[in-house]
């Protein structure tokens, strides 16, 4: 069946399509949209099944097949696009298409009241054919393009219930803080593509992950003595840490919260966070590209496995002190995410995969479980007014334990415990370092305590959802009817059918990748893999095991010890935690300060740039202009000065001084005969001497 | 037995006593008559000069005088209409009154 | 034939003298009879000789025993001339429609003067040339100490006293040649092809030119124009500021420069980087340029606004000249006539048209009036006379400008730069004028004039149209009259100026 | 190569409505305003007739008429168009019109207004077809004068300094052009681009130059810098480059949104356009001398007036600091062209996609900041002028249409992929990565503040809690739907299918960047 290769792009096609048509309805078009987009999905989800056996068809073959097709023109070469189908892309398709199919099922039901119902299915439905377009993508310019998509969708359900001025303020956060990592992604595929004069992954033997290109860049070195290859894929990591929310981006992902719970579980637990962890699996051959045969992982992959070690605990500490249901889970997610990461980095790809699909499977499982939680207490969130929920909502009950006990890593039977169990035992082995190892053992005790922690504020004990509402940390103010004094109740099947089938995957999911049949490695590896008991006597398999197991129990031992064994009076009781360690339990609480910090230093920082650049425009630019012109016009009124006072009256001066003069002399004439006759005498006098004077001579 | 001499000293002293008498009197007639003076002054002089000169026998020192005396004549007529009419014009004789040529 | 065009104008003159007092509609239409017919003349005689080669129009003998001919001739240079000055002559009867007081000696003097100015732009030899200059100064004071407006004799006077000193100087300057020359003759080639001594050149040179160049409005001897202008009835200004001032530049070049090339060659000492007196006089255009423009900026009356432009303007005349190339010259002589329409249509504007009726030229109260609204065709027609006299490509200064400063980088780069600030603020002088005088300010109380302005009549119209037809005419195929410039600067006359940098 | 002169008839075609409405004006503001539309419309039409015959195949100049006009300044009458030229033509002609629909709010003195918007179309016409310095400048300078009296007439309350800054400032950049021009004209007796620019390649330009020009002052090195930096400040005046913008926000703010549409969509082009015809390849050397500083300059432009954007209050001002930034990046690129001359395979690849990015990024440009000048055109016949950034907020309850069309040409602007902004801002920083890694790499700070006010637009006009003032603001009516309909689907067409434009643009690039020889 390889016709699905060439029309692989219906996958996303579909999804966007009905999103499309879904954006020309209007808003009484619910049935209609709703319709749309689960048919979209569901016929995508078929076609995903049909790449899946397609690939495992082609596993014999085991090269990748890819579709690649001219975009546009610039000069004399074409931009190519293209997608291919390979394990990978294979097993992410399924995954995604089948959570989102159960999700758009279950928001169905929770949607049900809101007036903007078909805005919301048509935006999921354009999520998600990005995501899937980011699956297939065979091109890092396809991929980028369909990232952004999805970060605008993400945006654009984050804010929702735009009318809430948190969750737009937060979709604004979600959106920018990604594009952080983004633009670090545009310069790092700018970058490749100069390099290599592609952008196809694959493209029989040209394509930028083939081996060709990677030597080529391996040899050559930067500025700062890296390699080439290096800079590159640290600067997509970037773009992958935004999105994945690794520590330092992963402010976003808490606020996210302010979307709906079936956004949350689709895009910010299940596929969209994930995405990060893809794409750097998507160019593992770039991230551990060597020069030649270095023993030693890249600094590429060193830089992912310490990102990853560090989230991972960072974020397991600050859910223990949370109280706003979904954070704790978001918080959870971030950690989780640090794993895949740290997976990726010190196992390769399929550690780290194994991890995500888990995951994505018992994390959206907890938040639809959360969602149909909130769903029954009428939007209530703070799980310390909570409680008592185990008799009143006994499905959502059972389903949530299941995630729990999943995402703890609960020996055997849970998936969670596998793919985690898989991340340690190649931290151990790490050849660099083992600090990333017991951050990591660390962190699963953490998961551990805090999702038994949860579970016995939301379950245990008896409903305190009656009490006052009192002022909280991240109090989310309610969507759906105001809180109503009336006990929570289970909620309809839409909603519950989902959990459970999502439950069934979250157990039994975790066989296909255990050491003693690792069917899912070997699969993404493209080997072959048959069933042997004798794997788990391989090395330090069965050590971690036990070892991981034990801290498990700590974590559930210390919950109980905890929250179990008396179960919480009252919404105003503090914290256990509290009344211990107050001061820690407060900084944990407000996420080691840094939103603060950030808004304290960076936004502020940017924000006064711009009052700057405002400040500078207005008055020394535009200013310095000014100033000339006034400098010019002073100029001219000196010179009409000049002109009136020095050119005009010099000519006028000249000619009253004539008429002066001619006064002057005037003055000589007095008009009386005899002082002329006078004057005349004198004259014949002198006449007179002056003859006798020459006749004298 | 009288000489040149005396005739001349005689001519000077009334030339004398006439741009005196024109020079000082506030009078237009006076000064007119200070005027004729000094031409009957002139007038001797010719006549002596004609006398006591190389050639008595032509009349050149008459002729001259009575030219002379008709210019005086004619001269003392315009004189004294206009002496008149500046009476007429300025009720009085006094030339010191009379600066219309005044710059 | 081309000689009828000085005749005529006389004839003319004695024909509105002839006219029973008071009948003022038939000395209009007299006056525009002859105006009309002098263009005529001019204009077909330009169609007949495209060449723009020099022709003798009439020789006889005037005074043998000096060796003074009657010479009329024309070349291209003058029959340029002789254009604008029958364009200005019809517009600016048509925008005197409205004169009504003694008009039979007003239209007399003005045809007077246009036949004077004919006969200057004719005359080809020197002692003629030189009577019909002095003829020009007549009635010009006349005109403007009778129909004057604001300090009318002083402005005469001013006049009338420059005028005087610089034909006293020309004259001077001329007896010396004519005596050095000795070859009793009067005539301008005869004496063009006499070798004066370098010596006696670099002195009687600033003579003459200068002489000229005061008619010119050349800094700092530029005082009588805006005086003047603004003192002038609106035709009399449009003819001085339109053909008056060109007859100095004329002068400039077809007397002294003719005359005297040598006396622009160097001193052979530098008196502060000057070295000869073309640069003296190129950087006296600059600074007139310059000047003119900065003082246009900040009068306060609008007709001085338009006085100083044009000194401004004739400053790129003169600077043209003594670029001393040949596209510096023929742009020179395109600017004579780009400047004298435009000055026209700008002095039209403003004395007719706004002064005529609002019986006021300070901004501040025009700018109350918001005219743009009450009078908008006198708006249009200054926005476009502004357009074209700051240089806008499309207009005749443009091209004249353009030339210039091709002409002006070949010989003074440096200035060339600071002719650029000029332009600049020509601009900025022109548009500050326009919004002050026709759209009223932010922030001013509008004051309507009362009682409300009559309309703008037919005349005004047609005279507006002509002029504007004119500009943009030679604004887009100025080919129409370099066709005949630049023959007439090739012609031997200008031998002496060919030597050097001229190409 | 046509005997028909069509570009002729099309620059005179404005010319003739303008004339038309003049004179029929009396027939009442409907007529008017539809007649205008028809004008602009006949326009685009022989356009798009122009687009249609134009063979993409040889990209070299085309419909060529060429006429001796002044012999004795060397002065022809030559118009012909090349795809640069075209795509140009093209983005005028579609956004006059939208301008003449944006200018709806125009109640006085409305004939005037709608030919002196067809009077600057006629400009931009013969200033994108002109070859000729001399009539190009004619058309240049033209521009000037109708901008100058739509601000001055029916601007906002600072017009008359706005619109005389506009005015001033602009001249200053052109005297400075011409004179260099002149300098030029007089060593080589060319008026030609054409002409020069082939000069310019064969390295005979500048040392006719400085012989012709004996400047004894300056060296010849400083005398050719000179010539060139008068050409490049009449362009960098129009664009504008930092720190000649100042003119650019009053000016845009002042004016009234329709001609606010035709400066930033049309003739803020007539700079980049001046780049990349004449200065480009007649001074390229010049600009490469000078390359450093003037790469600052460009990232200066861009992060700078991404900054004041983020700092302003009024949407307007907002959008003309954006526009700012845009025509930053086509600076960018065109200064990374100068870089490096001669005929490496690689460097010549990546000059061809930044020129491509520089055509594209030009017509996107146009297109998105007239859409959303448009945009706030509607918001301010809706809300009686006001259009301040705090003035509304919430409002996609009550006009969710129109809040979801600003959205996307916001998304638009902000260059998110499948939208047009997204590929010509790619192949820009494709091209000047390699050519100017460190100077695009600063430039990329700009993409993220456009980022930011971007969605702090959206946050705060549309999201939020409704502004109860605007409780009964009415959404888009259906005409003002169909007539958007087009400008936004353009957007996706071009985001999704660049290659309609650069198809045909493709070879005029490939001939311009081989001509970029010095």
């Amino acid at each position: 069946m390889t016709w699905i290769v060439p029309n692989l792009w219906l996958v996303p096609a579909l999804p966007m399509l009905a999103a499309a048509i879904g954006a020309l309805l209007r808003r009484r078009g619910r049935i209609a949209a709703a319709t749309l987009a689960i048919g979209s999905m569901a016929v995508s989800f078929l076609l995903s099944i049909c790449a899946l056996l397609q690939v495992l068809a082609n596993r014999s073959g085991g090269q990748i097949l890819t579709f690649n097709f001219r975009w546009f023109q610039f000069g004399n070469e074409w931009l190519k696009l293209g997608w291919m189908l390979d394990p990978l892309t294979a097993i992410m398709l399924v995954m995604v298409t089948f959570v989102g199919l159960l999700i758009f099922i279950y928001s169905v039901g929770y949607m049900a009241h809101d007036e903007n119902f078909t805005r919301f299915f048509c935006f999921m439905a354009l999520f998600a054919g990005a995501m899937l377009g980011v699956v297939i993508s065979n091109s890092l310019l396809l991929l980028f393009m369909c990232w952004e998509i999805v970060g605008l969708t993400s945006y654009l359900l984050i804010g929702f219930w735009y009318n809430k001025p948190e969750a737009a303020a937060a979709a604004k956060k979600a959106f920018i803080t990604t594009r952080i990592g983004d633009l670090a992604f545009l310069l790092g595929m700018v970058w490749l593509y100069a390099k290599t004069g592609t952008l196809l992954f694959y493209d029989g033997g040209a394509g930028c992950l083939e081996h060709s290109a990677l030597t080529q860049l391996v040899a050559q070195s930067t500025a700062i003595g890296l390699a080439a290859s290096t800079g590159i894929a640290l600067l997509i990591f970037c773009g992958a840490a935004g999105k994945s929310g690794q520590v330092p981006l992963h402010v976003w992902l808490p606020d996210a919260m302010e979307g709906p719970t079936p956004v949350s579980a689709l895009i910010h637990a299940a596929t969209m966070v994930a995405a990060g962890v893809f794409l750097i699996a998507r160019i593992y051959p770039l991230m551990s590209a060597h020069a030649g045969a270095a023993l030693t992982p890249t600094v590429a992959l060193q830089v992912v496995t310490w990102v990853g070690a560090i989230t991972a605990l960072f974020a397991a500490l600050i859910a223990v002190a949370q109280f706003d249901i979904k954070r704790i889970l978001a918080y959870s997610t971030i950690s989780q995410l640090g794993y895949m990461m740290m997976g990726l980095g010190v196992g390769g790809v399929a550690v780290g995969m194994f991890h995500l699909i888990t995951h994505a499977f018992f994390k959206s499982l907890l938040f639809l479980g959360a969602g149909s939680v909130i769903h029954g207490c009428n939007g209530e969130q703070d799980i310390r007014r909570m409680g008592g929920l185990r008799r009143l909502m006994p499905i959502t009950f059972a389903a949530y334990a299941v995630g729990m006990l999943a995402l703890c890593g609960f020996p055997l039977l849970f998936s969670g415990f596998w793919s985690k169990d898989d991340i340690l035992r190649s931290a151990l082995t790490w050849s660099v370092s083992r600090v990333p190892f017991y951050m990591g053992a660390f962190g699963a005790l953490l998961t551990a305590f805090y999702m038994t922690r949860q579970v016995f504020y939301v379950f245990g004990g008896s409903s305190r959802l009656a009490e006052p509402s009192r002022d909280l940390l991240h109090n989310s103010h309610a969507t759906g009817p105001a809180h109503a004094s009336a006990l929570p109740r289970e909620s309809p099947a839409v909603m519950t059918v989902p959990l459970v089938i999502l439950a069934a995957f979250a157990m039994l999911l975790g066989f296909i990748g255990t050491p003693a049949w690792p069917w899912f490695q070997s699969f993404l590896d493209g080997t072959h893999t048959t069933f042997a008991f004798s794997a788990f006597s391989g090395l330090n398999i069965l050590p971690v095991m036990i070892s991981s197991s034990l801290l498990v129990f700590c974590g559930l031992g210390l919950g109980w010890a905890f929250y179990g064994h008396k179960p919480i009076e009252s919404s105003q009781a503090s914290d256990p935690l509290n009344t211990i360690q107050p001061s820690i339990f407060s900084f944990l609480g407000h996420a080691f300060y840094v939103d603060t910090l950030y808004s304290a230093t960076i936004i502020r920082w940017n924000t006064g740039c711009s009052r700057v650049c405002d400040w500078l425009d207005r008055w020394v630019w535009n200013g310095v202009v000014q100033t000339v012109s006034y400098f010019v016009v002073g100029i001219a009124h000196l010179d009409d000065f000049f002109d009136t006072s020095i050119v005009n009256s010099g000519f006028d001066e000249g000619c009253q001084g004539v008429s002066r003069s001619g006064q002057i002399l005037s003055l000589l004439q007095d008009g009386q005969v005899q002082s002329y006759m006078r004057i005349i005498g004198c004259a014949l006098i002198v006449l007179v001497i002056f003859l006798l004077w020459g006749a004298k001579v | 037995m009288s000489s040149l001499q005396d005739y001349l000293l005689l001519s000077s002293l009334l030339f004398s006593i006439g741009f005196a008498g024109a020079l000082i009197r506030r009078n237009a007639i006076l000064v007119l008559v200070g005027i004729e003076l000094m031409l009957n002054a002139a007038n001797l002089n010719f006549i002596a000069f004609w006398r006591y000169g190389p050639a008595p026998a032509a009349l050149t020192g008459i002729m001259f005088t009575i030219f002379s005396i008709s210019i005086a004549a004619a001269e003392a007529a315009v004189g004294l209409g206009i002496i008149l009419a500046v009476y007429r014009h300025f009720r009085t004789t006094d030339l010191n009154l009379m600066n219309s040529l005044k710059g | 034939m081309l000689a009828w065009t000085i005749y005529i104008s006389f004839l003319g003159a004695a024909g509105v003298l002839l006219l029973p007092r008071g009948s003022v509609a038939s000395a209009r239409i007299l006056a525009l009879v002859t105006a009309v017919a002098g263009f005529g003349i001019a204009f077909i005689y330009f169609l007949q000789h495209r060449t723009g080669a020099m022709l003798t129009i009439v020789r006889i003998p005037w005074v043998p025993t000096l060796g003074i001919e009657y010479h009329l001739a024309a070349d291209g240079i003058s029959l340029t001339l002789i254009l604008l000055t029958g364009i200005i002559a019809i517009t600016g009867i048509l925008f005197s429609w409205n004169i009504e007081e003694r008009a039979n000696e007003f239209f007399a003097f003005y045809l007077l003067l246009i036949g004077a100015v004919y006969g200057v732009f004719l005359s080809y030899d020197l002692f003629l040339l030189f009577v019909f200059y002095e003829i020009v100064i007549i009635p010009k004071y006349f005109l403007i100490a009778i129909w004057g407006s604001t300090r009318r004799e002083y402005g005469a006077m001013k006049l009338a006293l420059y005028s005087f000193v610089g034909s006293a100087m020309v004259l001077i300057g001329l007896i010396a040649a004519y005596v050095v020359a000795g070859a009793k003759t009067t005539s301008l080639s005869q004496l063009a092809q006499f070798p004066f001594s370098p010596h006696f050149q670099i002195y009687a040179f600033p003579l003459v030119f200068v002489g000229f160049a005061i008619l010119a409005g050349m800094w700092p001897l530029h005082t009588w124009a805006p005086t003047g202008h603004v003192a002038a009835p609106t035709a009399a200004s449009m003819l001085l500021a339109g053909v008056v001032m060109k007859l100095g530049a004329y002068g400039c070049l077809r007397v002294a420069m003719v005359l005297f090339p040598l006396g622009l060659g160097p001193w052979g000492v530098h008196v502060l980087g000057l070295g000869s007196w073309r640069d003296v006089f190129a950087l006296l255009a600059v600074i007139g340029i310059i000047y003119g423009a900065l003082v246009a900026l900040v009068q306060k009356d609008f007709k001085f606004v338009i006085g100083y432009s044009s000194v401004s303007h004739m400053g790129f005349v003169l600077l043209g000249l003594m670029t001393l190339n040949q596209i510096g010259i023929s742009g020179a002589v395109l600017q004579m006539f780009s400047h004298g329409i435009l000055a026209g249509l700008l002095f039209a504007v403003v004395g007719r048209m706004v002064y005529a009726r609002t019986h006021t030229r300070d901004l501040a109260a025009l700018n109350a009036m918001n005219l743009h609204k009450v009078i908008p065709f006198a708006a249009v027609t200054f926005i476009i006379a502004g357009m074209a006299s700051m240089g806008l490509p499309g207009f005749s200064g443009f091209v004249a400008e353009l030339m210039v400063l091709i002409g002006v980088w070949r010989a003074y780069p440096l200035l060339a730069l600071c002719v650029g600030f000029g332009l600049v603020v020509g601009v900025v002088y022109i548009w500050r004028a326009m919004q002050k005088a026709f759209f009223i300010g932010a922030g001013v109380v509008p004051a309507p004039p009362n009682p409300p302005l009559p309309p703008i009549a037919f005349p005004e119209r047609l005279g507006a149209t002509i002029l504007i037809a004119a500009s943009v005419l030679i604004g887009l195929y100025p080919q129409v009259l370099l066709n005949v410039i630049v023959p007439a600067l090739n012609s031997p006359l200008f031998d002496g100026l060919r030597k050097g940098s001229w190409q | 190569m046509t005997a028909f002169p069509w570009l002729s008839l099309l620059t005179a075609l404005p010319l003739v409505g303008a004339l038309v409405l003049l004179a029929f004006g009396g027939l009442g503001k409907l007529f008017v305003r539809f007649s205008a539309l028809a004008f602009s419309f006949a326009a685009l039409v022989l356009t798009l007739f122009l687009w249609h015959n134009f063979d993409s195949a040889s990209g070299s100049l085309q419909f060529q008429e060429r006429i001796s006009w002044i012999p004795s300044l060397s002065v022809e009458y030559r118009v012909a168009i090349d795809g640069l030229g075209l795509l140009m033509l093209l983005l005028t002609s579609i956004v006059v019109p939208i301008a003449i629909i944006a200018s709806c709010r125009i109640q006085e003195r409305v004939p005037l207004y709608y030919s002196l918007v067809l009077i600057l179309q006629a400009c931009l016409f013969g200033t994108f077809t002109s070859l000729n310095f001399f009539h190009w400048f004619i058309f240049w300078e033209l521009s000037l004068i109708p901008a100058f009296f739509l601000i001055r007439l029916w601007g906002g309350p600072r017009r008359t300094s706005a619109a005389t800054q506009f005015l001033v400032y602009t001249m200053v950049g052109s005297v400075a052009m011409l004179l260099s021009f002149l300098a030029i004209f007089l060593a080589t007796h060319k008026f030609d681009f054409i002409d020069l620019a082939a000069m310019a390649r064969n390295g005979q330009l500048m040392p006719a130059v400085i012989d012709k020009l004996d400047w004894r002052r300056f060296s010849p090195g400083h005398l050719a810098l000179i010539v060139f930096s008068g050409a490049l400040l009449g362009f960098a005046v129009k664009v504008p480059l930092f720190p000649f913008h100042t003119w650019l926000p009053s000016a845009y703010s002042e004016a009234p949104t329709g001609t606010t549409i035709l400066l930033t969509g049309a003739m803020s082009k007539m700079g980049v356009y001046g780049f990349l015809r004449i200065l480009l390849p007649i001074f390229g050397a010049q600009m490469q001398v000078v390359l450093t500083p003037l790469l600052w300059l460009a990232v200066a432009t861009i992060v700078f007036s991404a900054y004041a954007a983020l700092a302003q209050k009024d949407l307007k001002r907002i959008f003309a600091y954006s526009s700012i930034n845009h025509l930053g990046y086509c600076l960018l690129a065109i200064f990374a062209l100068a870089k490096f001359t001669g005929v490496d395979t690689f460097l010549t690849t990546q000059k061809y996609a930044a020129m491509n990015g520089v055509f594209l990024q030009m017509f996107n440009h146009g297109l998105t900041a007239a859409t959303l000048f448009w945009f706030v055109a509607m918001l301010e016949k809706r809300s009686g002028g006001l259009r301040g950034l705090d003035d509304f907020g919430g409002l996609r309850k009550v006009a969710p249409v129109f809040s979801g069309l600003m959205g996307i040409a916001l998304f638009s602007s902000l260059g998110l992929p499948g939208l047009n902004g997204f590929i010509g801002e790619f192949l820009i920083f494709k091209g000047s990565f390699p050519l100017v890694t460190w100077a695009t790499s600063l430039a990329v700070i700009g993409l993220l503040m456009t980022a930011i006010f971007v969605l702090g637009i959206l946050q705060r006009v549309f999201s939020g809690p409704l502004n109860r003032r605007w409780a009964s603001l009415p959404d888009l009516t259906v005409g003002e739907r169909i007539v958007l309909a087009p400008a936004i689907g353009l957007m996706f067409v071009l985001g999704l299918y660049p290659q309609l434009v650069l198809g045909v643009v493709n070879n005029t690039v490939i001939q311009l960047v081989q001509q970029i020889k010095f």
